[in-house]
C-alpha cells in the first residue's frame, strides 16, 4: 500500500471512529450496561424488604417453571397473533401494491397508517368499550345471539393485537409488494400459470422479504407487550410482560423478574434469530429488521 | 448518605397498582346536584385576607392526587396571599415517598396516606409540625381520633388528616338482587350465582386481606398458614372472575361485572350514577385509610406551607374541598356545615359499628414478599 | 429440438392475424386499426419509434391487453378474451424477467410445470437441459439469475420461452440491453434459432439495422397505424412514403410542392426553386399537382467531384462545400453544404477518387434522376 | 372480493377511531353512554392544566430523543458504511439487539442500572460538594429521552443504512470529479439522497415516542408523559375527556402527517 493510500485510510477510520461515538456511548451505557445489571440481579437474591441483595445463585432460573402460564401465553398468544395479524395484512397490502389505482393507492395507504398515530392506549380503550357488555354483546343481544363474551379473554386479547400491529404487518409487505417487477407477474402467465399459480410461485416468494419483516415487528413487540393483555385480558390472560411489571413493581422480587426478562430476551434472541436464518435460505434475502 | 437499597426499591414500588383507583373523586358526577345547592347555602366562604401580598412569595407548591382539590379554593389563596399554588398530582404513595427521597423536588406541601408516615419520619425527610403557625388545626374537632392518629409519631405531629375513605365491595342488586353484608357472601356468591361477574383488585393488599377475611382473619395477616388459606380461595374464586383489575368503573358501569372490590369514591360515583349498585362495607371488617398534609424537610417555602394548609384546613374551604373530592372527613367543624343527605350518606359516613372492624393498612404488610408471590400465582393461576 | 415445430397440419397458413384491432389507454390511440397477418413459420419484425404501438401490439397477441375493437386470431383460433396463460404464444421480455428467486433450471422449467397434467419432474429436468443445450448454456442450470452476464440472462429467457413449444414466440426488444458486440452475435443465433425450430418470431425493436437483418417481413408503425408492412427489400426499396424511407436506411430529403406528374413519376420544386424530377417508389402513393412531396436521395446514390472533373450525363448537379468527412473503414461519409439543397450526406466507396477530398474544399455533387424517389409526406 | 374484504379491513381499523370522536363530542358524562352533541370535552381538556403540562412534556421529550436518534443514528450509519471488521460487526450486533430487546425490558434495565448509578454519583458528589445540600442527579426527562433515544437510534441507523445501500456511489464520484470537496460531497449529495431516510427515521422516532407508554412507566420521574396520564385515566373510569384528547392528538398528527407529506413532494426533483 502506498502511503498516500495509508494516509486516506486512517483518516477515514479517524472520522468513522468520531462519527461512532455518540451512538457507542448510547449503547454502551443505555443497553450493555442496563443489561449486564439485569444479568447480574438475575443471579441475587430478593432482599427481606424487597429489592435485590447480592448473591449468587441460579435459584431464579430454576424457579422459572413459577412463571409458566405467563410465558406459555406468551409464547402461543405472540405467534398466532403474528399469524393472524399476517393472514389478514398480506390480503390488504396485496390490494393496495397490486389492485388498488394509482391514484387512490396514497391515500389508502395513508389510512392504513394514520390509525397508528392515534395514542395506542386510547384505541385499545375504544376496543374496551367494543367488546364489553354495553358494545358489541349488546348488539348481538338484540339480534337474537344471547349471553356472548368477549371481553377478558383471549379472543378479546387478539382483537387488540392484530388491531394494534396490523399497520405494522400491511406497511412492510406492501413495499415488498409494489417494488416487485410486475413483468415478472407477465413472464409467469405468459408461461401458463394462472393467476392463482402466479401469485403462488411468483409474488409470494417475492414478497417474502416483506412478510418477514412484518412478521418480525409483530412478533417482537408482541413478546414483550402489556397493555394489551392489561386492558383487553382484564388480568387474566397473562403475558410475560405482565408478569415482569407485577414482579418489579408488586412483588418487589427484581432478581426474579431480572431472570424472566433475561429468559425473555433469550428467547427473543434465539428465535428471531432461527427464523431469519430460517427465512434466508428461502428467498428472503435481502430483509432488514425495517 | 441514605440506604441504596432502599432508595431503589422505593424507586419501583412507587408503581405499585391500584393505589390509584382510589383516589377517585365525584367530582361534577357524584355530588353534582348537592354541590349547587351548598354553594349558594354556604355564607362566608371566603376567608378574610390574612397575609399582605408577597408575604409568602409568589408560589407555594402541592404535590397531591388527582381531582383531590377545589381549584377555585386554590385561585382563592392565590387571591388573598399572592401565592399561586402549582399543583402537582402523583399515582401512587410509593411513586410520592420515592421522589421525596430522590431529592430536589421543590415541593413545600404533600399529601401522604397513614401508612407511610411512618416511612418518611424513619427516611428524616419529614419534621414535626408546627401547629402555632396553623390556628386552624384544632385536635378536638375530630370526629374519630384514629383518622388522625397516623400523623402523630413518638408524641410529635407530623401530619394532619385531610380525608379518610374505606375499602368494600359494591353490588349491582338488579342482577344479585340479596343485598350481601359480609366478604364471606362475597366470596362464595363469587364462585356460584355470580360466576363470571366479579372483579377484584390488581392489588396484594386489599385482594388477599378481604380474601383473609372470608376467613375472619386480619385484613393485614402475614402468617403464613392463614395466607395459604386465603390463597386456596382465591385460586378457587380465579376461574369465576370477570377480572382482576383495579379499573372497575368501566366493567361495573356496562353491566359486564356484578360486584367488585372497590374503595370509597368510587363506591359512591357508581351509586349516584346508578342507584341500584351499592357499596358494602364487609361486616367482618377490611381496609379503612385516611390521607395528611405534611411539609417536606426541604420544603423552599415553609412560610407558604404553613399558609397552605392552614387554609385548606379552614372549615368552609374544607367543606369545599369535600365536595369536589367526595371523600369522608373527619373534622367535626367539617361534618357540620354538610348538608344532612350528605352528613348521613351511608357510603361516605358508614355506621360506627361497620368502621370499628376495619383496619389501618401496615406497611409491612405492603412489602411482604409472600403475599407477592400469593398474588402473582393467584393472577398467573 | 426439431420436435418444437409447430404442427403443419394447423389450418390456414397464418400463425398471427390481426383484424382492424383497436386498442385505446385513456385519450391515447395506442393501436389504431391495425391489420395484419403474420406467415407462419417466418420472421417477423414490427420497426418504430417509442410509442408507436409495436409493443402494445405484441402485448396484444401475448394477451397482456386485449382489445377494444377488432379481431385477433392465434393459429386460426380467436384469442379475444383469452388470458395470456392460456395462449400458445410465449415472450422473451425487455429486460428478460427472469425471476430472481429461482435458479436457472427452475425458471427454464417453470412453464413446463404450469401444465395439467404436471410433466414428471424427469421429464421436465430433461426437457431443461435439452432447452438449455438448445441456447448453449448446459453448464449453468443450478446458477442463480442475478449471478449471469446480460447474455446468459438473454439466453436463459429464450430457453425458458422456447422449452414450452409456443406457437408464436414473441420478443420484445430481447437484445436492447447487451453490447454492439454481442448484439450482433445474438442476432445471428436468434435467426440461426428460427430456422432450427420453425417457430414464428414475432420480434419488436427500434433498432432497423436489426429489424432489417433478421426479419423476413417487417412491419412500420407511427402513431398506432402499420404504416407499411413488407419484406426489408420492400421497404428499402419501395417506401410508401418519406417516414418509411427516413426509417429503413439513410436518406437525403429534398422536400418541395409537386409541380407535374405522370405515370412513372413527379417534377418538385423546392423552397430554393429548384426542379427535381424522380420516379414514384414501386409501392408508393402517388402525387397530384400542388401536394407537398419530397425527393428521396440515399447518400450511397449521390457522387461528389472536384469542379474540373465532373462526368457528363447526371440529371442533377450542384456546387456545394465539403464540411467534414467521416472515415469508416470501406467507405466514408461525406457532409456537404450543396447550394440550394442544404446540408447532404454523401456515402463513397473507399475506391472513390474524392476520398482525396479536404475540408474546406469546393466540389460539385449529383445523381440521376432514376436513383431517387418521388415520395409523398407521411 | 378483494376490494370488499379491504372495506372490511378498513371498517376494523375506523370503528374505534368513529367510536372515539363520536363520543368526544358526547355531552354526558360517561364515556360509555351517548346523551347528546356538546363540545365541552374539548374546552374542559383545553383547560385541563395536567393534561396539557403531560403532552407538553411528551412533545418536549419525543421532539428532543428524536432528534438525538436521528443525529447520532444518521453519523452511525454513515460511519459503518467506511467500517469493516470486528466493530462493525458488534456495531451491527448491537442495533440487533437494541430493536429486539422488549420495551419493557429496556424500562426495567434501564430503571435499575440508573438508579444503581444515581446512588453511586449522588454519594460521589455528596463527599466532593462543597456546600451544604449537593446536588442530586434523578430520574426524569433525561431518564425518559435517553431510554427513548436508544431504540429510536437503533431505528434510524437500520433506516438510513438501508438508504445508503441503495445510494449509486457514483453519484459521490461524480461529486467529487466535479470538484466537490468531502464536505460539499455531503452537504449537496449524500444528505439529500438520505434525506427521505433520515426524515423516515425522525418521525418513526418521534412517533414511538410520543406513544410510548411502557418504557416511560418505568424510568419517568416526576414529570407525567401523555399516555401516562391517559393510562391513569382510564383507571380512574374515563370521561370523554379523554376522548377529546385522543381526537385532538390524531388530528394533530394527521396534519402532521399530511404537511410533511407536501413538504416531501415538494422538496423532490421531478426525476425521481
Amino acid at each position: 500500500m502506498t502511503d498516500a493510500a495509508t494516509i486516506q485510510e486512517t483518516r477515514q477510520r479517524r472520522w468513522a471512529y468520531a462519527l461512532l461515538a455518540p451512538s457507542a456511548f448510547w449503547y454502551l451505557a443505555l443497553l450493555i450496561l442496563p443489561l449486564i445489571v439485569v444479568m447480574v440481579y438475575s443471579v441475587g437474591e430478593r432482599a427481606p424488604t424487597g429489592g435485590y441483595q447480592a448473591a449468587f445463585t441460579f435459584d431464579n432460573y430454576l424457579n422459572l417453571g413459577a412463571r409458566w402460564t405467563a410465558f406459555k401465553n406468551t409464547l402461543t398468544l405472540a405467534p398466532a397473533g403474528t399469524l393472524i395479524c399476517l393472514l389478514a395484512g398480506y390480503p390488504l397490502a396485496y390490494f393496495l401494491a397490486v389492485k388498488a389505482s394509482p391514484k387512490t393507492r396514497l391515500l389508502l395507504l395513508i389510512l392504513v397508517i394514520v390509525p397508528f398515530w392515534t395514542s395506542f392506549l386510547i384505541r385499545t380503550y375504544a376496543w374496551m368499550f367494543i367488546l364489553g357488555g354495553r358494545g358489541l354483546p349488546q348488539l348481538l343481544d338484540f339480534i337474537g345471539i344471547e349471553g356472548v363474551r368477549f371481553i377478558n379473554t383471549p379472543f378479546s386479547v387478539l382483537v387488540g393485537i392484530v388491531y394494534a400491529y396490523l399497520p405494522l404487518m400491511v406497511f412492510p409487505i406492501f413495499v415488498s409488494l409494489e417494488k416487485l417487477d410486475k413483468r415478472l407477474l407477465e413472464a409467469s402467465e405468459d408461461l401458463g400459470a394462472s393467476p392463482f399459480a402466479t401469485f403462488r410461485q411468483v409474488t409470494l416468494p417475492l414478497s417474502a422479504p416483506g412478510v418477514i419483516t412484518g412478521c418480525m415487528l409483530v412478533f417482537i413487540l408482541l413478546m414483550g407487550e402489556y397493555l394489551i393483555p392489561q386492558m383487553l385480558g382484564g388480568g387474566k390472560v397473562f403475558f410475560i410482560g405482565n408478569a415482569l411489571v407485577d414482579l418489579f413493581l408488586q412483588s418487589l422480587n427484581w432478581p426474579f423478574g431480572s431472570a424472566c426478562a433475561m429468559a425473555l430476551v433469550v428467547i427473543m434472541v434465539v428465535t428471531v434469530t432461527l427464523y431469519l436464518k430460517a427465512t434466508r435460505a428461502t428467498g428472503g434475502r435481502d430483509v432488514s429488521l425495517v | 448518605m441514605s440506604d441504596p437499597r432502599k432508595e431503589f426499591i422505593a424507586q419501583l414500588r412507587r408503581y405499585q397498582m391500584g393505589s390509584i383507583s382510589r383516589r377517585h373523586f365525584l367530582g361534577a358526577t357524584g355530588l353534582g346536584t348537592a354541590m349547587a345547592v351548598m354553594a349558594g347555602a354556604v355564607p362566608g366562604l371566603r376567608p378574610r385576607a390574612g397575609f399582605a401580598a408577597g408575604e409568602i412569595g409568589d408560589k407555594v407548591s402541592l404535590t397531591s392526587w388527582p381531582n383531590y382539590h377545589d381549584p377555585a379554593n386554590l385561585e382563592k389563596f392565590t387571591e388573598m396571599t399572592g401565592a399561586a399554588v402549582e399543583l402537582t398530582v402523583f399515582g401512587s404513595n410509593e411513586e410520592m415517598y420515592a421522589k421525596l427521597q430522590a431529592g430536589g423536588t421543590g415541593w413545600d406541601v404533600f399529601v401522604p396516606t397513614n401508612y407511610t408516615i411512618q416511612n418518611y419520619v424513619d427516611a428524616d425527610l419529614i419534621d414535626p409540625l408546627d401547629t402555632a403557625q396553623i390556628p386552624n388545626f384544632d385536635p378536638a374537632s375530630y370526629s374519630d381520633p384514629r383518622m388522625s392518629e397516623p400523623g402523630t409519631i413518638g408524641g410529635k405531629i407530623y401530619a394532619l388528616h385531610k380525608d379518610w375513605g374505606t375499602t368494600g365491595f359494591v353490588q349491582n342488586t338488579k342482577e344479585l338482587p340479596d343485598k350481601l353484608t359480609s366478604w364471606k357472601e362475597f366470596w362464595d356468591i363469587a364462585k356460584d350465582k355470580a360466576s363470571g361477574r366479579v372483579m377484584v383488585h390488581d392489588y396484594q393488599l386489599t385482594t388477599i386481606g378481604n380474601a383473609l377475611k372470608y376467613f375472619g382473619y386480619s385484613f393485614n395477616s402475614n402468617d403464613e398458614k392463614e395466607l395459604a388459606e386465603a390463597e386456596k380461595l382465591l385460586i378457587e374464586v380465579k376461574p369465576h372472575l370477570f377480572a382482576i383489575s383495579s379499573d372497575y368503573q368501566p366493567g361495573m358501569r356496562n353491566g359486564d361485572a356484578w360486584m367488585s372490590v372497590a374503595w370509597t369514591g368510587d363506591g359512591k360515583q357508581l351509586h349516584n350514577d346508578i342507584p341500584e349498585i351499592i357499596y358494602v362495607l364487609g361486616k367482618e371488617g377490611g381496609e379503612i385509610w385516611s390521607d395528611f398534609y405534611a411539609i417536606p424537610k426541604a420544603a423552599p417555602n415553609k412560610k407558604g406551607a404553613y399558609a397552605l394548609i392552614n387554609f385548606l384546613l379552614d372549615p368552609d374551604v374544607n367543606t369545599a374541598e369535600l365536595m369536589v373530592h367526595g371523600y369522608p372527613v373527619a373534622d367535626k367543624r367539617v361534618i357540620a356545615k354538610l348538608p344532612p343527605e350528605i352528613a348521613n350518606d351511608p357510603i361516605m359516613y358508614p355506621a360506627a359499628e361497620l368502621l370499628s372492624p376495619l383496619e389501618f393498612g401496615a406497611s409491612d404488610v405492603l412489602t411482604n414478599p409472600l403475599r407477592a408471590e400469593i398474588m402473582a400465582r393467584f393472577k398467573s393461576a | 429440438m426439431a420436435a418444437t415445430a409447430p404442427d403443419q397440419t394447423d389450418q390456414g397458413s397464418y400463425d398471427v392475424e390481426f383484424r382492424s384491432v383497436v386498442k385505446h389507454f385513456g385519450d391515447v390511440k395506442a393501436v389504431d386499426d391495425v391489420s395484419f397477418a403474420l406467415k407462419r413459420g417466418s420472421f417477423h419484425s414490427f420497426l418504430g419509434p417509442s410509442g408507436c404501438g409495436k409493443t402494445t401490439s405484441l402485448r396484444l397477441i401475448a394477451g397482456f391487453e386485449q382489445p377494444d375493437a377488432g379481431a385477433i386470431e392465434i393459429a386460426g383460433q380467436s384469442v379475444v378474451g383469452v388470458p395470456a396463460y392460456r395462449r400458445p404464444v410465449n415472450m422473451v421480455f425487455q429486460h428478460y424477467a427472469l425471476f430472481p428467486h429461482m435458479d436457472v433450471a427452475a425458471n427454464v422449467g417453470y412453464g413446463l410445470r404450469q401444465r395439467k397434467p404436471r410433466p414428471s419432474e424427469s421429464e421436465v429436468a430433461a426437457r431443461v437441459a435439452e432447452a438449455l443445450e438448445l441456447v448453449r448454456l448446459p453448464q449453468l442450470a443450478s446458477r442463480r439469475v442475478w449471478e449471469l452476464s446480460g447474455g446468459q440472462q438473454q439466453r436463459v429467457a429464450l430457453a425458458r420461452a422456447l422449452i414450452n413449444r409456443p406457437t408464436v414466440l414473441l420478443l420484445d426488444e430481447p437484445l436492447a440491453a447487451l453490447d454492439r458486440k454481442l448484439r450482433r452475435e445474438m442476432q445471428i443465433e436468434l435467426q440461426n434459432l428460427q430456422r432450427e425450430v420453425g417457430i414464428t418470431f414475432v420480434l419488436v425493436t427500434h433498432d432497423q439495422e436489426e429489424a432489417l437483418s433478421m426479419s423476413d417481413t417487417i412491419g412500420i408503425m407511427k402513431d398506432g397505424k402499420v404504416v407499411q408492412f413488407g419484406t426489408p427489400e420492400e421497404l428499402y426499396d419501395a417506401p410508401v412514403n418519406r417516414y418509411v424511407a427516413d426509417f429503413v436506411g439513410e436518406s437525403n430529403f429534398f422536400p418541395g410542392s409537386v409541380a407535374s406528374t405522370d405515370r412513372e413519376g413527379a417534377t418538385l420544386v423546392t423552397a430554393s426553386g429548384l426542379t427535381l424530377r424522380a420516379p414514384y417508389s414501386r409501392l408508393g402513393t402517388r402525387l397530384s399537382p400542388g401536394d407537398r412531396g419530397s425527393i428521396a436521395v440515399r447518400p450511397e446514390a449521390i457522387g461528389l467531384w472536384r469542379p474540373t472533373r465532373v462526368p457528363a450525363g447526371l440529371d442533377v448537379t450542384r456546387p456545394a462545400r465539403l464540411l467534414n468527412r467521416i472515415y469508416l473503414g470501406d467507405h466514408s461519409e461525406f457532409q456537404i453544404e450543396a447550394e440550394g439543397l442544404g446540408p447532404v450526406l454523401v456515402r463513397l466507396p473507399k475506391s472513390d477518387e474524392a476520398q482525396e477530398l479536404e475540408p474546406g474544399d469546393q466540389v460539385v455533387m449529383g445523381w440521376n434522376h432514376e436513383r431517387a424517389l418521388a415520395l409523398g409526406e407521411g | 372480493m378483494l376490494r370488499g374484504y379491504a372495506i372490511f379491513v378498513y371498517l376494523f381499523l375506523y370503528a374505534p377511531i368513529a367510536l372515539i370522536v363520536l363520543f368526544s363530542f358526547n355531552s354526558g358524562n360517561n364515556a360509555s353512554d351517548l346523551q347528546g352533541f356538546a363540545v365541552t370535552w374539548y374546552i374542559k381538556a383545553a383547560g385541563n392544566t395536567l393534561m396539557l403540562g403531560a403532552l407538553k412534556n411528551s412533545v418536549i421529550i419525543a421532539t428532543a430523543s428524536a432528534i438525538l436518534a436521528t443525529f447520532m443514528g444518521t453519523m452511525a450509519a454513515l460511519a459503518l458504511q467506511n467500517l469493516r471488521g470486528p466493530l462493525r460487526v458488534l456495531f451491527d450486533g448491537l442495533t440487533y439487539v437494541a430493536i429486539m430487546v422488549p420495551g419493557i425490558v429496556i424500562g426495567i434495565a434501564t430503571l435499575i442500572a440508573l438508579v444503581t448509578t444515581f446512588d453511586v454519583t449522588n454519594a460521589l458528589i455528596a463527599d466532593l460538594w462543597p456546600g451544604e445540600a449537593p446536588p442530586k442527579l434523578g430520574l426524569g426527562y433525561g431518564s425518559i429521552i435517553a431510554a427513548h433515544t436508544l431504540f429510536a437510534m437503533a431505528l434510524v441507523i437500520v433506516i438510513v443504512r438501508a438508504r445508503i445501500a441503495g445510494m449509486d456511489r457514483a453519484l459521490i464520484e461524480a461529486s467529487a470529479d466535479l470538484y466537490a470537496d468531502p464536505l460539499a460531497t455531503f452537504r449537496q449529495v449524500t444528505l439529500p439522497q438520505l434525506a427521505p431516510g433520515i426524515i423516515a427515521g425522525f418521525l418513526l422516532s418521534f412517533t414511538f415516542s410520543f406513544d410510548d407508554f411502557v418504557i416511560a412507566f418505568f424510568v419517568a420521574g416526576s414529570q407525567q408523559t401523555l399516555p401516562i396520564y391517559v393510562f391513569s385515566s382510564i383507571r380512574r373510569g374515563v370521561t370523554p375527556e379523554i376522548n377529546a384528547i385522543g381526537t385532538a392528538v390524531m388530528l394533530f398528527s394527521l396534519t402532521a402527517l399530511i404537511t410533511a407529506q407536501v413538504l416531501l413532494r415538494r422538496g423532490k426533483r421531478p426525476a425521481q
